[in-house]
């Protein structure tokens, strides 16, 4: 029996918003072959550092993702401010990092309601979801956008929060906190999830490692490795310990970012703590000259910022490797043997942004 | 036989109209009738039977030496043997005093061997000629013999129909054997000579089965007749009628002898249609039904019904993983017969009639099937199911008799439903447990059928260039006739049973158990407004053309990469055609692990039958 | 007889009605389970008339066609239950209006339809055995096949029929599409398979299928009916509850692979459905 | 009677959009602003829809994308560019592989701004768009009234 | 087995109050810092067009010849870029979205003549 059955899965398919684009070879319901297509996002913003100068370049880069938006500004402003050796204020440094924190949470909640709904977990969704819009409302109270946070700026941050202010949210979170165990419980612990999850799209550490995995996907493999280990932000005064788990299928990945969650809750209540007074952004004078690699961690993973400037207000090359890319291959790997209905859970657990990965 | 095309024709074609006339004629003759004995013209007509029968024995011989195969040889041997004991060394010999009978079962047998035999014998003409002439070309040209085998295969059949003397019927199986076995092998090639020598092994098993029954019966119970067999009391004569059963269950290729039918799917279409339907595997289920009082609440009965049910389970299963069309064919017949002898092994009235209805429809929807399979082979070059998809515009005609077909094996209100229909409550009536077989298998039943309807139905590639095939444009008479002819007999048997039923089956049931059934009237009606509504449905197919409800044809949907509707811009940028595999579950529904399982079941349910028939 | 006719006429007339609002109230349910306020309860009513009011676009000419008698058979099977027939001729009719829907969906030749037709191919044959198992027990129970019969019957049947009650449960998840068992469509926005079945399916043959639903509903609820029709209230309560438990199911569970469908279906059926039977006929033959 | 004020169905593509637009047409189905209140059920087949939202700009490679969703799609339907990206290319305007808002392939109903757009401003789009639809309905059947009166004389 | 374990929730949510907020009905007060549309006090405006030059998406034409301001609300990406630019303060950002359109290609245009040195005092009621 040589015919197999073609399935042209994406670029538009209610289970992915994104248009990613897999051509499945499929015999019975088991999945033989994946060919991925990319390319159907692309705009080719990293070419847009010749007409936007390197300040305006900022709100570029906020949007390469508008899930990621606010670490993806972060990190294109940390690579400028490296290679104009800019020090940037204390407090600017903190809200930064409560603030990724805060898109971190944000990211992991709309994650997992999307891969309830991709395991046909209606209600999960729902909840997930119903409890995300309060941490959106916290991060449009404190930054003025839902998605697009809109804060970067290089050399500092665009706006302030009072220090009462952080004390409450500090607090409402602890309130959230609650909710959001409730429902990450059912992930944890529900059969019916874990039947959809557990031993689903295996990776294992060697693989995980060759084939370049980041964030979740390959911490969930076993490997210890979350780029905030760098110390960028404020990361040097609140030391963060990545969350590994060995499994290394999708509910390992699931585990992990779960606990991110939590650690993304304490991590903001530690910042808001210690947040020094003082200014929030610094006068940016000159053009950059020379190049830096910028990595952070983003909720999907290490992304790096390649920025190389000549002295001019325009950028001669910015590049970004984005956290999808790299996992792209890894998933690509387990997919060949799990069943068609296991591959939207698959895609989604390297939680894939395709805008991020297309520019 | 002459040897050129036109004189074949002409005789062939004459000869099944006699046949089926004849058919007619019998039935007509002898419809009111409940049961006639026939003399035997002279005497001496009766002593060639065994100098006949050593013939047959002879030519397997020369066969099994030319091919050098010693175990059909030696059963051959034993079977010979047992009825030269019989015939010149025993002094218990009993002399028949009735040889022939005519009943109405054997009537429903023989209008289904005239007619639907006949049809095939007409179909095979035209099928013969392509497949000597364009298809296989390195296939000596032995049409002639083949004719010859298959009239004598029609002949030989009747023959058992009609004997009521058991060494008659012994003659005339051994000849469906020998005639299976010739047109097994006519491709000659080796799977062919192997698959025929299967068939022939399986068979003499059965043979010999059916010779130590012939011989227990005259020595220890003085009984040559059938009718005399069927007064006996099933407990007395246990042993013969195990072995009566283990020769009806090898010829209906029941587990654990399915195999040699299997095999015989090498045969040409026609072949294969006459084995499954009419001929063979028939003369089986028509021993079996016609033992089938003296099975009830027997153990004998209870081992047969248990075998007809796990193969049902079993086949029906297996068909799940295949996509050799003949095979699961070949699958479904099995499963089919199954049933069958599941309902004689019950052996209560409800039951008879259950497996004479099952017995009709099984063999006109099947041989459509098989000779449908046979066209599409010819046309595709191909058996498999995948490559049938969008027949039902490159082969129109064809495409809608094969769904008639499978729409008469399981689908409301056709034939074989309402038997399973009558299966299902004679089942329930007779022991409830045993309807776990039933269940599962119609179940499995479902799943493969339906899958290769919508093969059919489906369009992976543009209507054009489907019609552009022109597989059909030079299809000849003498293959759509026969095919026409089955469709209209498919759909017109379902009509007609409630007559045949009332004529012909319930006057068998209440003569041979004192009791019959029917469906209600209330049943009947809402079968026969089923029917008429899916015989409105092919009006229904052409869309509306004016109107609110007026369709526009759009592209299908392919997550919005269409290329056009059949065919999209795959990832690295080129053309993909759509394609798609309908599922086989060959990791739950591997045929040999099923088998092997039915077949490790069944054999130790024959040998408990045997060593508790023994003790008795 | 015009007994008879009257109840199956008026099921014809009035059960796209009840089961438009039991959809309605099922959606009203689900999203207050969601933590939504939920559509107006006659929503469907209002996505039936909206479809009917749809252009009728296809993918294959003669695709439609297959939905009509889709359609019309499901009709005439809840006209036999409701006529008081044979209860295996009701499924029997039931599977040929399933064969239909399934056929439909193979003639509408996208991969994602046809994977569709395959997976529902799949669930039938899930849980076709637990049906025949239900309509063997009530024979057994009552000594008739007829609805009619079964109906009158003094005894409540549930007594009797426990484990083909639980069992008829299981597989009605199944047969109303509901979560974890909404394998081949789903009424979820989204789904692997996009639509499914459904997948090539606008405008009126939608509505159609969305009103063919509406009828296997309510006869899927007078099934239930069945066993407990000696006693009409407790039979009420029970369709309720059924019901109510079927929304609570479709909230709480994932969606379960084919396998797990299929093979769980098979294993109730034989466990509780075989159990059952097997139970019934040691107490009447011994 | 017409009911595509009740029962608008929507499919949703990404064309080229950040995924900000994305996520807010998710979130309208989510609880915090239940868009099912008005009878809207994300589909995600074309053949279902009635509303089309075009999230981001049109590019080369998915300009067909689009234009197939789009004719696939059932009379009447309406087309909501959703986002700034949507309605005018925004900051992606000036990137090499962006063609602009999807009103270049295909004829766009309603636009609504922001970046990214708020759910409550999706919200109102549709509502918009359920006039548009309505009278496109009326449109059509006017037309095929009109078909049939010359086709009866 | 932990099957039904997320029924507490379910029923939860079912007998409490959903957590739908009735939008066009119920408009919930935005936070004061929320990036909404662009507005204009035209008569603070010295046309020095820092706005115009500073927008990324070009969506801001400034007229110094005409005093005209304008802004085209399908290309503000609500950056505040402008607002933090202008030396006169005289651009906000509002808490509100611009709505929708069915037409494309309208712009905000903001107009304020010279004020004219010679005109009386009392003309201005006149006027309005």
């Amino acid at each position: 029996m040589s015919k197999r059955t073609i399935i042209p899965f994406g670029p538009q398919h209610p289970v992915l918003p994104e248009p990613l684009h897999l051509d499945l070879v499929v015999e019975d319901e088991i999945v033989v072959e994946a060919v991925p297509s990319i390319g159907f996002i692309h705009r080719g913003l990293e070419k847009l550092v010749e007409k936007k100068d390197f300040n305006e370049f900022v709100y570029v880069a906020e949007r390469i993702c508008g899930i990621c938006s606010c670490i993806h500004g972060m990190t294109y402003c940390q690579g400028v401010e490296e290679i104009m050796n800019l020090q940037v204020p204390g407090r600017a440094k903190y809200l930064r990092t409560i603030w990724g924190e805060f898109s971190r949470i944000h990211s992991h909640l709309l994650w997992l309601g999307l891969a309830a709904d991709a395991f046909g977990f209606e209600s999960l969704f729902m909840h997930s979801w119903r409890i995300r819009e309060k941490i959106l409302d916290i991060i449009e109270e404190t930054t003025g956008g839902r998605v697009i946070f809109g804060t970067s700026k290089v050399g500092g941050v665009r706006r302030d929060v009072t220090n009462e202010r952080l004390k409450e949210i500090s607090v409402l979170l602890k309130t959230y906190a609650g909710e959001i165990k409730e429902v990450t419980d059912i992930f944890l612990n529900d059969n019916s999830v874990k039947h959809r999850l557990c031993g689903v799209g295996v990776l294992s550490k060697d693989d995980a490692l060759m084939l370049g995995a980041v964030g979740p996907m390959l911490r969930a493999s076993g490997v210890a490795q979350d780029m905030r280990k760098l110390g960028y932000a404020a990361y040097n005064d609140i030391p963060v310990e990545p969350i590994i788990d060995q499994s290394g299928d999708c509910y390992g990945r699931c585990v992990v970012r779960i606990k991110e969650v939590f650690q993304a809750i304490d991590i903001i209540q530690r910042a808001v703590d210690k947040i020094p007074d003082g200014p929030i952004d610094m006068k940016v004078t000159g053009f950059p000259n020379g190049e830096f690699f910028a990595r952070t961690e983003q909720p999907r993973g290490e992304v790096i910022y390649y920025i190389r400037g000549n002295g001019t207000k325009h950028l001669q090359r910015m590049r970004v490797r984005t956290p999808t890319f790299a996992n792209l291959p890894a998933i690509l790997k387990v997919i060949p043997g799990c069943s068609v209905a296991d591959i939207p859970i698959l895609l989604l657990t390297i939680d894939p942004c395709i805008s991020c990965t297309e520019r | 036989m002459l040897k050129n095309d036109t004189g074949r024709r002409v005789l062939v074609i004459s000869s099944v109209v006699a046949i089926g006339l004849l058919s007619i004629k019998l039935l007509v003759d002898y419809y009111a009738a409940t049961v006639v004995y026939f003399h035997l013209p002279a005497k001496w007509i009766e002593s060639l039977v065994f100098p006949a029968e050593v013939a047959i024995g002879l030519l397997i011989l020369g066969m099994c030496f030319r091919y050098r195969r010693w175990f059909p040889a030696l059963l051959v041997l034993a079977q010979s043997g047992l009825i030269a004991w019989l015939e010149y060394f025993s002094t218990k010999k009993v002399i028949s005093e009735n040889p022939f009978f005519l009943d109405k079962f054997s009537l429903i047998m023989a209008l289904i061997i005239g007619v639907v035999g006949g049809l095939i014998a007409v179909y095979a003409l035209g099928y013969m000629k392509v497949f000597q002439e364009d298809y296989h070309k390195e296939v000596a040209d032995r049409r002639g013999m083949f004719f010859l085998v298959l009239f004598l295969f029609i002949g030989a059949m009747f023959g058992i129909v009609f004997a009521n003397d058991l060494i008659w019927m012994y003659f005339f199986w051994e000849i469906t054997t020998l005639a299976s076995f010739l047109l097994i092998g006519y491709k000659g090639n080796k799977e062919s000579i192997d698959n025929s020598f299967k068939a022939l092994l399986y068979n003499l098993i059965g043979g010999l089965g059916f010779a130590g029954a012939i011989v227990y019966l005259n020595v220890r119970a003085d009984c040559a007749d059938l009718s005399q067999v069927l007064d006996k009391n099933p407990v007395t004569i246990s042993l013969a009628l195990g072995l009566l059963a283990v020769a009806g269950l090898t010829k209906s290729a029941q587990l654990p002898f399915s195999r040699w039918l299997l095999g015989a799917m090498v045969a040409p279409s026609p072949v294969s249609a006459l084995l499954h339907s009419s001929t063979m595997v028939k003369a089986g289920v028509y021993l079996l039904i016609k033992l089938a009082p003296l099975f009830k609440d027997t153990t004998v009965g209870y081992v047969v019904a248990l075998v007809g049910g796990i193969t049902f389970l079993v086949s029906s299963f297996a068909a799940i993983s295949q996509s050799d069309a003949k095979k699961v064919l070949a699958h479904s017949t099995i499963a089919n017969l199954g049933l069958i002898v599941l309902c004689a092994g019950i052996g209560t009235s409800e039951a008879v009639w259950a497996a004479i209805l099952l017995v009709v429809f099984h063999a006109v929807a099947k041989c459509l099937l098989f000779l449908c399979v046979g066209s599409v082979e010819h046309a595709l070059h191909s058996r498999s199911i995948e490559s049938m998809d969008g027949l039902i515009l490159a082969m129109p005609k064809t495409a809608w008799m094969m769904l008639i077909g499978m729409a008469g094996m399981f689908l409301a209100p056709f034939g074989m439903l309402i038997s399973k229909w009558a299966v299902l409550k004679a089942v329930v009536d007779a022991n409830p447990l045993l309807t776990v077989l039933l269940i599962y298998g119609s179940a499995a039943n479902l799943f493969f059928w339906v899958k290769w309807m919508g093969k059919l139905i489906m369009l992976e590639r543009p209507s054009e260039e489907l019609t552009a095939l022109k597989l059909e444009a030079n299809i000849s008479r003498t293959i759509s006739v026969p095919l026409f002819s089955l469709g209209f007999l498919t759909v017109a048997a379902c009509l007609t049973f409630p007559i045949m039923s009332a004529v012909l089956i319930e006057p068998y049931v209440l003569n041979v158990f004192g009791a019959t059934v029917s469906m209600t009237r209330g049943n009947l009606i809402i079968m026969v407004l089923m029917l008429g509504m899916l015989l409105l449905f092919p009006f229904n197919l052409e869309p509306k053309r004016k109107g609110r409800w007026m369709p526009r044809v759009v592209d299908a949907y392919l997550a919005g990469v269409n290329y056009d509707s059949y065919s999209h811009v795959n990832s690295l940028g080129g053309i993909s055609k759509n394609a798609s595999r309908n599922y086989y579950l060959e990791k739950y529904f591997s045929e040999s692990v099923l088998l092997n399982a039915g077949i490790i079941s069944t054999v130790t349910l024959l040998v408990v039958m045997f060593l508790m028939g023994s003790k008795i | 007889m015009s007994v008879r006719l009257i109840s199956a006429l008026s099921f014809v007339v009035f059960a796209p009605l009840i089961g438009g609002l039991i959809s309605g109230i099922d959606r009203r349910i689900t999203a207050r389970m969601q933590g939504r306020f939920g559509p107006p309860v006659l929503q469907p009513f209002y996505d039936v008339y909206k479809l009917l009011q749809k252009e009728n676009v296809i993918a294959r000419v003669r695709q439609n066609a297959y939905i009509d008698f889709y359609l019309l058979f499901v009709i005439f099977s809840g006209m036999l239950l409701f006529a008081g027939q044979d209860l295996l001729l009701f499924i029997f009719s039931l599977t040929l209006a399933s064969v239909f829907f399934i056929l439909a969906a193979f003639k509408g030749s996208s991969p994602y339809s046809l994977v569709g037709a395959q997976r529902e191919l799949l669930l039938v044959m899930g849980y076709e055995p637990m049906v025949l198992f239900a309509a063997v027990a009530f024979y057994m129970a009552t000594g008739s096949f007829w609805v009619s019969k079964i109906i009158v019957h003094p005894v409540l049947l549930i007594k009797l029929l426990p484990g083909i009650f639980l069992g008829f449960f299981y597989i009605l998840t199944i047969k109303l599409r509901k979560s974890p068992y909404d394998l081949s469509t789903s009424h979820h926005g989204h789904q692997e398979l996009v639509k499914g079945l459904t997948t090539e399916f606008a405008g009126p043959s939608l509505a159609m299928i969305e009103v063919a639903h509406w009828y296997e509903t309510v006869f899927l609820l007078a099934f239930v009916y069945l066993f407990f029709a000696a006693t009409p209230w407790l039979g009420a309560l029970a369709v309720v509850v059924c019901y109510f438990l079927e929304i609570l199911i479709d909230n709480v569970f994932a969606r379960a692979k084919w396998e797990v469908a299929v093979k769980s279906s098979w294993l109730v059926a034989a466990v509780l459905g075989f159990g059952n039977v097997a139970v019934l006929y040691l107490l009447k033959g011994f | 009677m017409a009911y595509f004020k009740k029962s608008p169905w929507i499919i949703h593509y990404d064309a080229t959009s950040c995924n900000g637009c994305d996520i807010e047409v998710l979130a309208a189905l989510t609880p915090l602003y239940d868009v099912e209140r008005f009878g809207i059920i994300n589909t995600g087949n074309p053949k279902h829809a009635d509303i089309f939202l075009v999230t981001g700009a049109v590019n080369e490679q998915n300009k067909m994308v689009v234009k197939n969703i789009y004719d696939q799609m059932p009379e009447p339907k309406a087309v909501i560019a959703v986002g700034i990206c949507a309605c005018s290319g925004g900051i992606f305007r000036e990137c090499y592989n962006v063609l602009g808002g999807p009103d270049s392939v295909i004829p766009v109903d309603i636009y609504v701004p922001g970046c990214a757009a708020r759910p409550e401003a999706i919200i109102d789009g549709v509502v918009q768009a359920l006039g548009i639809l309505e009278k496109k309905h009326l449109a059509r059947k006017e037309a095929r009234k009109q078909h049939d009166r010359i086709a009866a004389n | 087995m932990s099957l039904f374990a997320f029924t507490k929730t379910v029923l939860g949510s079912m007998v409490s109050k959903p957590a739908t907020r009735m939008y066009p009905f119920e408009v919930r007060e935005a936070f004061p810092g929320t990036r909404g549309s662009i507005a204009i006090e035209i008569e603070k405006c010295i046309y020095c067009t820092l706005c115009a030059r500073k927008c990324p998406t070009s969506a801001i034409v400034v007229n110094k010849a005409a005093r005209s301001w304008e802004i085209d609300r399908l290309r503000c990406i609500s950056c505040r870029a402008c607002v933090e630019a202008c030396p006169k303060d005289c651009l906000s950002q509002l808490t509100s979205y611009s709505p929708a359109v069915a037409i494309k290609g309208g712009k905000d245009f903001f107009h304020h003549p010279a004020p004219k040195v010679a005109a009386a005092p009392g003309a201005a009621p006149a006027q309005g």
